[in-house]
């Protein structure tokens, strides 16, 4: 290192200078390669090792979209209405989701069903997924299990008006299959009379 | 001091149940002694007599007497025949075989009370007796007794029959009273009570059929002459309707404070051969039952089954004997009772059907344990919150047989069977 | 009750330990309401005779071992009485749970849910968890009692609150407590629903969601609702109501106790008064009809155009009012006329004079206005006394050229709408200004002006009910922006610009209904 | 349609100024309806009696449907209604009701029995407890002091007895 020199006449820093002819950069550049080098090399080693399947879990990266990444159960994706063992739907319009949602986003219209003992039934359910915030406080609210945050997420849109789920989006879109069961029917808890 | 017949001294009689034959045993002259008294005298004699209640409060009859309110407003005379409390039968009887006496009675208090209109409540299923007492009446009627200037005494009174239709709650002195007024006989509210805001919204006086055949005999003593039997606070004698597991059940006349064992072992010729007492419920199914030792102390009278923590109610003694299941017993006291409840007050119409139930399931073997105390508490909160006693009725029975008889009820929800009887008894629930 | 004149000696107990003074002879639970002290209580309503059934109202009297009922205990001077005892604490969550075991869990799909008796007083006396384990008791549900009102018995805690409604204030004894002990259900004889004029009165005193509006049946959680005290512009009685309302507009009526004019009931005509407010039956945009061309423009816009060709016509402009509208908007309109227009041609439009002095006995009155008595006043001030002939005749000569209607707020109250159109637009230039809409104003041809109204949910104003009582209301929510009131159309009239005016004194939100003591459903959420 | 017959109509007449109030005359006049109409009282009964006494329907049923001697369903010719309170059924009511059920092919309480003969009941106490266990036939005296052959003699006889006419 060279001598040190002030800045100007009067301040107090003092300045470092390398020595002339000391400032090319070669060696830093193979040191940081050989780092990048060997991660390469490993890499490049385990996945023609794993070609064959073999040691598959070595390699983090997931090969999107062959391979999807397994999420918890509790994940809360897309919203499911789910319903009764007869495949009507187990939501009975009682708003306690769109009272505790805090974006506001659940709009329900309920009517009368014919059938005294089921008394009351939504006929127009309506989520506007731009502004769910997939917080899982309707699924919480739910006395009936009627309402559920799915698994699915990745459900792309080209317009606004796609993003406004309906009833039949949410509880019998084709990925459920013809809608989903809800807990409380398989219990039985109704014949118990409670 | 055996059996003492002295108001059903000629009920043995059966031309004792027409006017000729009644008026062959000195009926009616205490009518005529009564009219010509004077009826504030009529009600001290009967004061001084000690008569009390005998439909089951065992309320002093002078002192309900002396309780209407002299605002010149028309006053009624009720007869309470609506006799449903299970075990009692002893004014079906007395109404068989005397129903002149129970006419003469009536008038002579609507006299003493100055009541110009009396009725009759009997109930329903009592056919018998009810056309028993309309031939009664139609001629007391014809000979004059009933109506305008009796024996020209210038008192007028008015008696009818009112016929019920089946209610345990009509029995009850406002529920008699609303049934009366033609509405369900649901009981009103008190206060205002019935002598001051009665029937109609008018004085009333609401006695029971023994009570006012005592009245007959009252006149005929005197006050003093009444106490001869009874002990000095329960004076005179009272009618017991005996039933159960005795060899002679029926109806027995035996002066108050008389042994109740000696009642069933002498007059009623004692238990079956081989059977043991277990229990007595000695007033009536809203008595608080006793245990077979409690029973062989008691005496019959107000003041001792009082002491007892039960009541002397109606007189009706239900002997029960070692061969009995306490809960199946239970169950037939408590299935009454949820059949019985009016449905006004919230404690009594969903605590008799709640008790009920639990009964049921502990029957019926999927009772939990728990459900003994649960059983007590329910009675504790249903007792006294209502506006008549038909809750406190419903409560009583469910707290003396789970707490005298608690072994049977835990041994039947741990077994799923009853304790005496073994296998699975019949108790079955019908609407 | 409350409303005796007579100086009645009052009576001093001390209630919780607070010195309390009531009317002689009046009961326990009548200090406690009167004082706002909380009680639990189902059966008993200041409004109907005592039944004491529900059990509920237990206090705990000094002297006295046993708990007794507050509604039918009367009041004794020196009286000691606790309901926040342990002993009454106990005695009234038990009392609740007795409530409770047969009550089918329904909170999902009951109307009731949010404003309901056993909610209520659960969260603030029960808080215990239920160990009846057996099954409940099952009753009909869904039960059609009438046009008007549904009955699901299995709710229902038999307190007999409907019962005695019909029995004592329509007296048509339509309803009955049938069967016994816990099969007892509440129902109408089939062949006599419950048809009468005050029906869903039973709606508002039932404490629980056994009794539920037919109208209201499903259409809104009441949490979503908020309320606000107004009046009911039904007919000359001027009921005190509370209007439920949200963005999406009114959703029902409720009565709000009054001891001067309604007590605590309103007829069932009132209930659906509400409907014309909301925005389907609204008239929402102006309409300038001129020499076949049709123009759609700002309220405002119109209201300074018609200012402008209406200055200084003098008699051959024509007013027409109907007895809907405020005291305020009638001096404004009149005042205008007289002065700026400069015609005494003002017609009062009375829509039912046969039947305007009918009266039921109860609420209903004939007069179908809720301000005639404030109009005829505002006439009269002004020296104006015209019959409705004349007017037909002038326009029939031509006399009169433009006609402009301040007509009816709440066009179902006016059968001899047609008629009256098809009168009206025989004169050369037509302005209607109303609030509802109308296809026949619509299709009318010729020179019409149509300007939209606000409704009486929409502006402050003061109304003069048959016995010439001025009660003043609040704006509830504003349903169509762009609609003028009258004193606003008259300012637009004039030319002058639309200004907010500072709330003066008395009109503050809060101080509008402050004497009243509100019905003991809208003091506070459901029974109180 | 219900309709009361000639001295049905008087008997109510009379029955309505008999009183205080004519609500009161409601119990007898039930009872001579229901009689009238075959054993039980339905919705015609009320209204005609609605009408016929100008007291509000309401009120008619709410008596009608409280008091367990009027029937809301039809019953036979026989109506035994076999007391199951305390004492009786400590002494084997219920076992002789189902019994006398059995013999009379009633599978229900409260059926009629095929030939139109019998219904049953299980009713409360009857106020005849020393003579358990005991019934009564429709609104006939006492029958009592039963036990199994006796019962089911009966049910033969009436069978017998209500065939004969």
């Amino acid at each position: 290192m060279s001598t040190v020199q002030a800045v100007d006449k009067n301040s107090t820093y003092k300045v470092k200078r390398p020595e002339a002819g000391s400032n090319w950069f070669l060696p830093g550049i193979f040191l940081g390669l050989t780092l990048t080098g060997t991660k390469m090399l490993r890499n490049l080693f385990d996945y023609v090792k794993s070609m064959g399947g073999a040691k598959r879990e070595l390699m983090p990266t997931v090969n999107y979209p062959e391979e999807k990444y397994e999420y918890s159960p509790r994940f809360k994706g897309n919203h499911v209405l789910t319903v009764k063992k007869d495949g009507a739907l187990r939501c009975t319009a009682c708003m306690l989701c769109a009272t505790n949602c805090p974006a506001d986003c659940i709009s329900i219209v309920a009517s009368e069903h014919e059938d005294p003992t089921v008394e009351k039934f939504p006929i127009s359910y309506e989520i506007d997924i731009l502004r769910c915030v997939f917080c899982g406080f309707c699924e919480e609210a739910c006395p009936v299990d009627a309402i559920r945050m799915g698994p699915e997420w990745q459900t792309p849109g080209i317009n606004g008006s796609e993003f406004q789920y309906d009833l039949k989006q949410l509880a019998y879109r084709p990925a459920l299959k013809g809608g989903i069961v809800s807990v409380v029917d398989e219990e039985e808890r109704h014949k118990a009379g409670i | 001091m055996a059996e003492v017949k002295y108001l059903s001294e000629h009920y043995s009689k059966p031309e004792y149940r027409s006017l000729d034959g009644y008026k062959k045993h000195g009926g009616y002259e205490m009518l005529a002694k009564a009219l010509k008294m004077e009826p504030q005298k009529i009600i001290d004699e009967v004061k001084a007599s000690g008569l009390r209640g005998r439909g089951g409060a065992g309320f002093s009859t002078g002192m309900k007497w002396g309780f209407l309110p002299n605002n010149g407003e028309p006053r009624y005379l009720l007869c309470n025949a609506d006799e449903s409390e299970p075990g009692t039968f002893k004014d079906r009887v007395m109404m068989e075989k005397a129903p002149h006496q129970l006419i003469e009675g009536m008038l002579i208090a609507a006299f003493a009370v100055k009541s110009h209109k009396a009725y009759i409540y009997i109930r329903g299923e009592y056919m018998g007796p009810a056309a028993i007492l309309e031939k009664a009446i139609a001629e007391a009627k014809a000979a004059g007794l009933i109506g305008k200037n009796i024996l020209g005494s210038g008192f007028d009174c008015d008696l009818d029959l009112y016929l019920g239709a089946g209610a345990y709650i009509c029995g009850e002195e406002t529920g008699l009273i609303s049934s009366l007024e033609g509405y369900k006989g649901q009981p009103k509210l008190k206060p205002p009570f019935p002598a001051v805001q009665g029937y109609l919204k008018k004085p009333t006086i609401v006695n029971n059929v023994e009570t006012l055949a005592a009245v007959v005999n009252i006149i005929r003593d005197g006050g003093q002459g009444y106490r001869k039997y009874g002990t000095e606070k329960s004076a005179g004698t009272k009618l017991f309707s005996i039933s159960g597991n005795v060899n002679k059940p029926g109806t027995y006349e035996v002066p108050l404070g008389y042994k109740m064992i000696d009642l069933i072992n002498i007059e009623c010729g004692g238990l079956k051969p081989g059977r043991k007492l277990k229990a007595v419920v000695p007033g009536g199914s809203s008595a608080p039952v006793l245990t077979a030792e409690e029973a062989e102390r008691a005496t019959l009278d107000y003041e001792c089954l009082a002491g007892m923590g039960s009541m002397l109610g109606s007189g009706a003694i239900i002997v029960i004997d070692d061969s009995n299941c306490m809960v199946d017993v239970l169950s037939t006291i408590t299935h009454f009772y949820h059949h019985e409840s009016c449905g006004q007050c919230t404690p009594c119409r969903e605590g008799t059907g709640w008790i009920e139930k639990i009964i049921h399931s502990i029957i019926h073997g999927h009772a939990k344990p728990g459900d003994i105390d649960m059983l007590l508490k329910i009675a504790d909160n249903m007792k006294g919150r209502t506006i008549c006693a038909l809750s406190d009725a419903a409560a009583l029975p469910v707290l003396s047989f789970v707490t005298k008889f608690r072994d049977e009820f835990e041994y039947f929800i741990k077994e799923k069977k009853s304790k005496v009887r073994g296998g699975q008894i019949y108790a079955q629930l019908h609407h | 009750m409350h409303s005796s004149t007579t100086n009645v000696p009052m009576v001093k107990i001390q209630v919780n330990g607070q010195e309390v003074e009531v009317k002689e002879g009046s009961t326990i639970i009548e200090a406690f309401y009167q004082n706002k002290i909380d009680i639990a209580h189902y059966c008993w309503h200041p409004g109907l005779s005592v039944a004491g059934v529900c059990r509920l109202c237990m206090v705990e009297i000094e002297g006295n071992p046993r708990l007794q009922i507050a509604c039918n205990t009367t009041v004794t001077p020196g009286m000691r009485v606790s309901n926040v005892s342990e002993k009454v604490k106990d005695a009234v969550k038990w009392g609740l749970d007795f409530h409770l075991i047969n009550h089918p869990l329904d909170c999902p799909i009951c109307d009731q849910a949010g404003e309901c008796g056993l909610q209520d007083q659960y969260m603030k006396y029960g808080r215990n968890d239920s160990k009846m384990g057996e099954a409940k008791v099952k009753k009909h549900k869904v039960v059609d009692l009438g046009p008007r009102v549904v009955l699901d018995s299995e709710r229902c805690i038999l307190c007999s609150r409907c019962v005695r409604f019909c029995d004592e204030v329509p007296k048509t004894s339509e309803l009955g407590i049938f069967n016994r002990g816990d099969r007892a259900e509440v129902g109408t004889f089939d062949g006599k629903p419950l048809t009468n004029k005050y029906s869903t009165n039973v709606v508002d005193i039932c404490p629980v969601g056994a009794l539920t509006s037919r109208d209201f049946r499903f259409r809104q959680r009441v949490w979503f609702l908020k309320d606000k005290e107004t009046i009911c512009t039904g007919c000359s009685t001027g009921c005190n109501v509370k209007a439920y309302y949200n963005k999406e507009g009114v959703f029902r009526v409720k009565p709000v106790y009054n001891a001067a004019v309604n007590g605590h009931w309103m007829c069932d005509d009132g209930r659906d008064i509400y409907k014309f407010v909301n925005r389907e039956n609204r008239l929402i945009d102006a309409k300038l009809v001129s020499g076949g061309k049709t123009e759609h423009m700002q309220p405002m816009e119109l209201a300074k155009r018609l200012g402008a060709t209406l200055k200084g016509q003098g008699a051959s402009v024509a007013l027409v009012l109907t007895g809907s509208h405020s005291v305020e908007e009638y001096e404004a309109i009149v005042s205008y006329f007289k002065n700026d227009v400069g015609t005494t041609q003002i017609y009062h439009w009375i829509n039912n004079p046969d039947t305007i002095d009918s009266f039921d006995g109860i609420l209903i009155r004939g007069d179908k206005n809720p301000n005639t008595k404030g109009l005829i006043e505002v006439l009269a001030k002004n020296g104006v006394s015209t019959q409705w002939k004349s007017l037909t005749d002038s326009i029939g000569t031509g006399a009169v050229k433009t006609v402009v209607v301040a007509g009816p707020e709440n066009q179902a109250l006016f059968p001899d709408m047609k008629v009256k159109i098809s009168e009206l637009s025989k004169a050369a230039k037509l302005v209607w200004m109303t609030a509802g809409k109308n296809s026949e104003l619509e299709s009318l041809t010729g020179d019409v002006a149509l300007l939209p109204l606000k409704t009486y949910v929409e502006k402050p104003g003061t109304f003069v009910n048959h016995a010439g009582l001025r009660q003043k209301t609040q704006p509830v929510t504003s349903i169509v922006p762009g609609a003028l009131s009258l004193v606003e159309a008259v300012q637009l009239f004039r030319g002058e610009e639309l200004v907010a005016k500072p709330v003066q004194e008395g009109e503050k939100p809060n101080e509008i209904g402050k004497g009243r003591v509100h019905n003991e459903f809208t003091l506070t959420r459901g029974v109180w | 349609m219900f309709k009361l017959s000639e001295e049905g109509l008087k008997y109510v007449k009379s029955e309505l100024t008999r009183y205080e109030t004519k609500q009161s005359a409601i119990i007898r006049s039930l009872y001579r309806a229901q009689d009238e109409n075959g054993g039980w009282v339905n919705h015609d009964v009320i209204s005609h009696l609605s009408e016929v006494m100008e007291i509000p329907a309401a009120q008619i049923e709410e008596v009608a449907t409280f008091y367990t001697m009027f029937n809301q369903k039809p019953v036979g010719k026989y109506h035994i209604q076999v007391c199951c309170t305390l004492t009786c059924g400590m002494m084997g009511g219920r076992e002789l009701c189902d019994a006398m059920m059995k013999e009379a092919g009633c599978k229900e309480m409260g059926d009629v029995s095929a030939d139109g003969m019998f219904t049953f009941s299980k009713v409360e106490c009857l106020g005849s407890c020393d003579t358990a266990p005991m019934l009564q036939i429709n609104r006939d005296p006492y029958t009592e002091n039963l036990n199994m052959e006796k019962g089911l003699q009966l049910v033969r006889d009436l069978r017998a007895r209500g065939k004969g006419h």
